[in-house]
C-alpha cells in the first residue's frame, strides 16, 4: 500500500511528466493560454492516458511478448492510442454532450501528444502489473493536468505583464516554465520511485 | 516476418472494425452552436462576408470554415464575441475597425431611381421615385450594399461623425 | 465603532493632497463686469440638449428663457446678460476632446436688465411639486460638477420617501474654494436653500458635511443654521474624495451605498451647497441659474480668488480679469484631480464649472510613466475599494471584460490611484478609455439589435407584398376568366338567339 | 509551393527553424539536450526519420485519401522510427542507450507530422526529401546549440563523450571550458532546458532584428 502511494506521488510530482520527463510539451506550450482550456485538456488527456495505458499493457503482454514482436511496439502502441482517442471521443459524445462540449476540441490533439505514448512506453520498461500500470498512468496524467493548470494560471497573469518586446510570447513562457520546473524540483525529496 | 505482418493486419482489422461499429452505433447529429452564432451576427444579411446571409455565415463559422473576423460591419466587438463563443483566441489588432459607418446620399447627383432603397436590408433609405432619397441615420448599418447599386454613384459611406457623446479617451501611450 | 469615531476617525481610503486653497479662498469675492459677448451652450447638464426658442437678432433680458428642456432628462437655459442674440451655432465645448457643441451667442448691451421675476415670500407655503417645478424652470442642475437636473432628483427623493438630505460642502478637490466662499459669504442663502430642498423632498433632517479645513465656513454655517435644529452642520475630516457622494454619505451616516444602487435607496439624497443656494435664488427670488461663483487659481494666475461670473463667459476673459503671470502651461476646468483638461481658453464657462486652474510650468510638469511595480499603493488609496493596477493591466492587454470583472464600472474616476502611483501611470486615463469603449460597444450592440429587428420586419413586409401580389394576380386572373366565361356564355346565348 | 531548393534549405535551417521559429518538437528539444552530443544524436535520428517519411508521403500522396491521411502519416512515421530505432540499437548502441525512450517518441514529435501536412502532402518527392532533410538538420542544429549551451554552463564541457557515443573519430571534438566543479548544475537539470530555449529564441529574434527582418513576436503555437 505504502509503496503504491509512493509510486503514485513519484509519478505525479517528483518525476512529473511535463517538468521532469519533458513529455507533452507541445500541449504544455500550446493549450495553456487559459485555465479552463488547460483543465479541459488535462481531463481529456488523463482519460486517454489511463485507457490507452491499459490497452497498451494488454497488447504488450498478450501480443508482443507472446509472439516475440518487441520491435513492433512503437507502431502497435500508436495504433492503439489513435483508436483509443477516437473511441473516447465517440463515447463521450454519445454519453455526455456537456462533457463533449468541454473536451471535444482537444481530443483529436491528444493522438500526437507524446505524453500518452511516453507513459505507455515507461510502463513497459517498468514491468508493472495491470493495476500498478493503471495507477501509474493515472498518477502521471494527474501530474500532467496539475502542471497544465498551474502553468495556465501563470500565463493568464503573464498576459497582463509588460514583458520586453523581444521576450513577448514563447520566450517568457519558457522562462516561467523553467521557474516552475525549479519549484517542482523541490518535490524530489518526497519519494525516489 | 509473417507473424509481424499478421499481427499488424489483425490489429488493424480489429481496431478498424471496432471503430466502424462504434461510429455507427454512437452517431450523434449536431450542431447547436450555429443558432447561437447567428444570434451574435448583425442579422442585416448584407452579404459582405461573402455568404448569402447571416445564417449561412453562422453555419460556416460553426463548421470552422470561416474566420471570426468575417463580419466587416460587426467590427472588433462581434469578432470578439464570436471568438468567445467558439472558445478560440484571435489577434484582433489586425481587424480593420474604422468604426461604424453611414451611407449618405449626394443630393445633387441622386436621380431618385429607388434602386438603393430596394437592396437596403434595414429599410434605411427612404424616397419616392424621382425624388431625392435620404438615409435614416439610426437605421443604417453601413453595410454598403446600396453603393454598388447606385447608377450615378451618389451613395457613399462616411464614418459616423464623432460627437461629444461618442468621443472616447484614447488609450495611454505604452511605456 | 461608535458614532464619534465613525465621523472623526481618519478614513482608510483616499489621499490627502496639499490643498492649495489659500490664499484664493480668503480673497474677497469679486464681480466680473458683464462681458461683451457670452456663449451659452445648449447642453450644460446631463441629458438631452435644450431646444432654442429665441431667434437670431432677438433682444433678450437677463434671465430670459433661451432654450427649453427637451426630453425626460434635460434642463432649460437662460440669458446670462441682457442684449441681442447674435448667432446660434457651434462653439468649442469645455471637454477634453476639443469637439464642438451648440450654443446661443449673445452680444451684451451692458445694461444687465433683468426680466420680471416672480419672487415668493414664503416658499414653505408652496407645495413640494410647485417647488420642483420652479427649480426645473430655473434650470438648476447639480453645481458640484455632476450637472444632473436638480428637479429630477427632488421628484426621485419624494418618490422614495428620503428621510435625510445630505448637503455636500466637502469641496475636497485641491485649489477650489467656490463652495467655501458661498458658505462664508451667503450662509443664510445656503441654509434657506437647504430648507427649501428639504421641504421639496420631504426630508426631516439635513446633514451639512463640511471638511474641517474650512473653519470659517463651518462657523458661518453654524451661525446661519442656529435657528433651525433640523439643519445640522457636521465637520468631516479633510480627505480626498470626501466630496464624492458615496464617501460623504458613509462619513456622515455610516451607511454604505451598494455598488449598483443609488444614494436614494439607502434613504438619503445628496445636494451640493452651491446647488442649494441656486434653489434659494430660483424659488425665493424667482431668478434662474445664470451666474455662479468660479474659483480662479493656479501658479500662472496673478490675483487668484473667487469671481462671480455670468455663465457663458469665455475662460480666457476670466483669466484676463484675474491677470496672468505667464502663459498657463496647463488649463483645467474644475479641480486638478477630476477636472477637464482644456486645449485652449476659448471655451465658455458652464453651470458645472466650479473653478479654473491655470498651472505654471513647474506645476504642470508630468513625470514620465514607468512600468507598474505592484506596490499596491493604488489599492490602498482607492475610495471604492477596487484594484486599479489589475484593472489597468487588463485594459492594457485589451481584456475589457476582465477589467469589468474587477468592477471597473464602480470606478468614480476620482484620480486617487494615479495621484499616489509612484510610477506615474495614468491609471484614470486607462479607465476612462475603457469606460468609453464599453459604452461604444453597448451602442454598437443596440444598433445591431435594432438593425436585426428592421431586417426581420423587412422580410415580413417583402413576404406580405409578394403574397398580396400573387393574390391580386390570382384574383385578376379569376376575374378575367369569369369575364371570358361570361362573354362566351352571352355569345353562345346570342348565337342561340340568332339561331 | 517553394520548390526552389535554396528556399527550402534556408527555411529549414534558419528562417522557419522547427524549434526556434515554429516551436515544434519541444519534448526532445528539452529532454535530450543535456549535452551537445545528445542533442546532435537526437537531431540526426529525427532528421533521418523526417527525410524518409517526407519522401514516402510525397511519393504516395496521391493514393492517400483525405479522411485517413493523419493515421497513415502516423503509421509511416512510426515505421520509419522503428527502422531508425533498430538501426541505432545495432550500430550506435551507446547513444541508443542514452536517448532511450525518446527514439520511439519521434512518432509523436509534432515536427515530422507538421512538415508532412504542410509540405510533403503537396509536393514532389525530391523537394519533399530535401524539406524533410533540412528541417531535420535545422532541428539538429537547434538541439546541438541548446545542448552545447547547457553543457558548457552546466558541466563546463562541450561534446563530452562524443567518441563514446558517436565513434572514435569524434574524439577531437571533446572540449573542456571550465574546471569540473565550476558547472551550474541547474542547467543540466530540467529547468535549464526551459531557460536556455527561452533565451535562444530571444537570441534568434535579436539576430533577425539586426538583419532587418520582420519578426513574429507571438510565435506559432501548434499542438501535437
Amino acid at each position: 500500500m505504502k509503496e503504491t502511494a509512493l509510486m503514485m506521488i513519484g509519478a505525479a510530482l517528483v518525476n512529473n511528466v511535463i517538468l521532469a520527463r519533458f513529455l507533452g510539451l507541445c500541449s504544455f506550450m500550446g493549450v495553456t493560454t487559459r485555465i479552463d482550456t488547460a483543465a479541459g485538456m488535462g481531463m481529456a488527456t488523463t482519460f486517454v492516458i489511463t485507457v490507452s495505458a491499459m490497452a497498451d499493457w494488454a497488447v504488450q503482454h498478450y501480443v508482443l511478448d507472446a509472439y516475440g514482436l518487441g520491435f513492433l511496439r512503437t507502431v502497435t502502441f500508436i495504433l492503439v492510442i489513435a483508436s483509443a482517442v477516437q473511441f473516447t471521443e465517440m463515447i463521450i459524445r454519445k454519453v455526455s454532450p456537456t462533457l463533449f462540449q468541454m473536451l471535444g476540441i482537444y481530443l483529436p490533439l491528444i493522438t500526437t501528444n507524446c505524453a500518452v505514448l511516453g507513459v505507455a512506453l515507461l510502463l513497459v520498461e517498468g514491468n508493472m502489473s495491470l493495476i500498478g500500470a493503471t495507477l501509474f498512468a493515472f498518477a502521471s496524467a494527474a501530474g500532467y493536468s496539475l502542471v497544465m493548470v498551474i502553468f495556465a494560471g501563470l500565463r493568464e497573469r503573464l498576459v497582463l505583464a509588460q514583458v520586453p518586446r523581444l521576450f513577448a510570447g514563447p520566450p517568457i513562457a519558457f522562462i516561467v516554465a523553467g521557474l516552475l520546473a525549479m519549484a517542482f524540483m523541490g518535490f524530489s525529496g518526497i519519494s525516489t520511485v | 516476418m509473417l507473424s509481424a505482418v499478421g499481427t499488424l493486419t489483425t490489429m488493424g482489422l480489429v481496431l478498424g472494425g471496432l471503430l466502424g461499429t462504434a461510429a455507427r452505433y454512437l452517431a450523434v447529429e449536431e450542431n447547436p452552436i450555429e443558432a447561437e452564432l447567428q444570434s451574435l451576427l448583425p442579422g442585416s444579411q448584407c452579404g459582405q462576408c461573402g455568404y448569402v446571409g447571416c445564417a449561412q455565415a453562422a453555419a460556416a463559422l460553426a463548421r470552422g470554415e470561416a474566420l471570426v473576423t468575417l463580419c466587416p460591419p460587426g467590427g472588433k466587438a462581434i469578432a470578439e464575441a464570436l471568438a468567445a463563443k467558439l472558445g478560440i483566441k484571435v489577434d484582433l489588432s489586425a481587424v480593420a475597425d474604422d468604426g461604424p459607418r453611414l451611407a449618405v446620399v449626394a443630393e445633387e447627383i441622386c436621380t431618385g431611381c429607388c434602386r438603393c432603397s430596394k437592396v437596403c436590408s434595414t429599410d434605411a433609405i427612404v424616397g419616392a421615385a424621382k425624388q431625392i432619397h435620404n438615409v435614416i441615420r439610426e437605421a443604417c448599418t453601413g453595410c454598403g450594399a446600396c453603393i454598388e447599386r447606385c447608377p450615378t454613384e451618389a451613395m457613399s459611406l462616411v464614418p459616423l461623425p464623432v460627437t461629444l457623446q461618442h468621443w472616447i479617451w484614447p488609450m495611454p501611450a505604452n511605456v | 465603532m461608535g458614532y464619534f469615531e465613525r465621523i472623526f476617525k481618519e478614513p482608510r481610503w483616499g489621499v490627502h493632497p496639499d490643498d492649495h486653497k489659500r490664499p484664493a479662498a480668503d480673497a474677497a469675492l469679486r464681480l466680473l463686469p458683464p462681458p461683451a459677448r457670452v456663449y451659452m451652450p445648449l447642453s450644460q447638464h446631463v441629458g438631452g440638449a435644450a431646444r432654442p426658442i429665441v431667434l437670431v437678432g432677438q433682444q433678450v433680458h437677463k434671465g430670459q428663457l433661451l432654450a427649453e428642456a427637451q426630453g425626460n432628462i434635460s434642463a432649460p437655459i437662460h440669458a446670462p446678460v441682457s442684449g441681442k442674440v447674435s448667432s446660434i451655432g457651434e462653439v468649442t465645448a469645455p471637454h477634453a476632446s476639443g469637439l464642438g457643441f451648440g450654443a446661443i451667442v449673445i452680444d451684451s448691451d451692458f445694461a444687465d436688465r433683468w426680466i420680471d421675476t416672480d419672487p415668493v415670500a414664503d416658499p414653505f407655503s408652496l407645495s413640494p411639486e410647485e417647488i420642483t417645478r420652479r427649480t426645473a424652470a430655473a434650470g438648476v442642475v447639480g453645481l458640484g460638477g455632476a450637472t444632473f437636473p436638480s428637479a429630477l432628483k427632488f421628484s426621485l427623493g419624494k418618490r422614495l420617501a428620503v428621510g435625510t438630505l445630505i448637503v455636500n460642502g466637502g469641496e475636497c478637490e485641491p485649489y477650489l474654494s467656490s463652495d467655501d466662499r458661498i458658505m462664508r459669504d451667503s450662509a443664510d442663502q445656503v441654509v434657506d436653500g437647504v430648507r427649501i430642498v428639504m421641504h421639496a423632498i420631504g426630508a426631516r433632517v439635513a446633514l451639512v458635511g463640511i471638511e474641517d479645513n474650512k473653519p470659517e465656513a463651518i462657523a458661518a454655517m453654524r451661525k446661519a443654521a442656529a435657528a433651525y435644529p433640523e439643519v445640522r452642520i457636521r465637520p468631516v475630516p479633510s480627505r480626498y474624495p470626501m466630496g464624492s457622494d458615496k464617501q460623504l454619505i458613509q462619513a456622515l451616516t455610516g451607511k454604505e451605498v451598494p455598488a449598483d444602487a443609488r444614494a436614494a435607496e439607502v434613504g438619503v439624497l445628496v445636494h451640493n451647497v452651491s446647488t442649494c443656494a441656486a434653489v434659494h435664488q430660483a424659488v425665493r427670488l424667482g431668478r434662474p441659474l445664470v451666474e455662479r461663483i468660479v474659483t480662479v487659481n493656479g501658479g500662472a494666475v496673478a490675483r487668484p480668488g473667487n469671481i462671480f461670473v455670468p455663465l457663458g463667459t469665455q475662460v480666457d476673459e476670466l483669466l484676463a480679469f484675474c491677470g496672468l503671470n505667464e502663459a498657463p502651461s496647463r488649463l483645467i476646468l474644475g479641480g486638478p484631480m477630476m477636472g477637464t483638461l482644456l486645449a485652449h481658453g476659448r471655451v465658455p464657462l458652464v453651470k458645472g464649472v466650479s473653478g479654473i486652474i491655470a498651472f505654471d510650468a513647474r506645476e504642470a510638469a508630468v513625470p514620465r510613466a514607468g512600468p507598474c511595480v505592484r506596490c499596491g499603493s493604488c489599492t490602498k488609496a482607492c475610495p471604492m475599494g477596487l484594484l486599479p493596477l489589475e484593472m489597468a493591466a487588463h485594459i492594457r492587454s485589451g481584456d475589457l471584460a476582465g477589467a469589468v470583472d474587477f468592477s471597473l464600472t464602480d470606478c468614480i474616476a476620482c484620480g486617487c490611484c494615479a495621484y499616489v502611483c509612484p510610477s506615474h501611470i495614468p491609471l484614470v486615463q486607462y479607465f476612462s478609455h475603457a469606460k468609453g469603449e464599453l459604452a461604444a460597444r453597448e451602442r454598437t450592440r443596440l444598433r445591431s439589435e435594432a438593425a436585426k429587428r428592421l431586417a426581420e420586419a423587412r422580410l415580413i413586409r417583402l413576404e406580405r407584398e409578394s403574397r398580396e401580389k400573387a393574390e391580386a394576380a390570382a384574383r385578376r386572373q379569376a376575374e378575367r376568366k369569369a369575364a371570358k366565361a361570361l362573354a362566351a356564355a352571352s355569345a353562345s346565348q346570342a348565337q342561340a338567339v340568332v339561331t | 509551393m517553394p520548390s526552389n531548393y535554396k528556399t527550402i534549405i534556408k527555411d529549414g535551417l534558419w528562417d522557419n527553424n522547427g524549434v526556434f521559429s515554429m516551436l515544434l518538437g519541444m519534448c526532445p528539444t528539452m529532454a535530450m539536450t543535456t549535452s551537445a552530443t545528445n542533442g546532435f544524436g537526437m537531431g540526426l535520428a529525427t532528421a533521418a526519420v523526417m527525410a524518409a517519411s517526407s519522401f514516402l508521403v510525397a511519393v504516395f500522396r496521391k493514393r492517400i485519401t483525405q479522411e485517413v491521411r493523419i493515421p497513415v502519416y502516423i503509421l509511416i512515421v512510426a515505421a520509419m522510427v522503428t527502422l531508425v530505432d533498430l538501426a541505432m540499437n545495432a550500430w550506435m548502441h551507446e547513444l541508443y542507450k542514452v536517448l532511450g525512450l525518446f527514439i520511439p517518441l519521434i512518432v509523436s514529435n509534432c515536427l515530422p507530422l507538421a512538415r508532412l501536412e504542410a509540405f510533403a502532402a503537396r509536393s514532389e518527392a525530391l523537394p519533399s526529401l530535401a524539406d524533410g532533410l533540412f528541417m531535420g538538420l535545422g532541428f539538429t542544429i537547434a538541439l546541438t546549440v541548446i545542448g552545447g549551451v547547457r553543457e558548457i554552463i552546466g558541466s563546463g564541457t562541450l561534446f563530452a563523450d562524443a567518441s563514446l557515443l558517436l565513434g572514435p573519430a569524434f574524439r577531437s571534438m571533446e572540449l573542456r571550458f571550465l574546471p569540473a566543479d565550476m558547472g551550474v548544475l541547474m542547467m543540466v537539470l530540467p529547468p535549464g532546458g526551459f531557460f536556455v530555449t527561452g533565451y535562444l529564441v530571444v537570441a534568434k529574434r535579436l539576430l533577425d532584428l539586426k538583419a532587418g527582418k520582420e519578426i513574429q513576436m507571438t510565435g506559432a503555437h501548434s499542438v501535437g
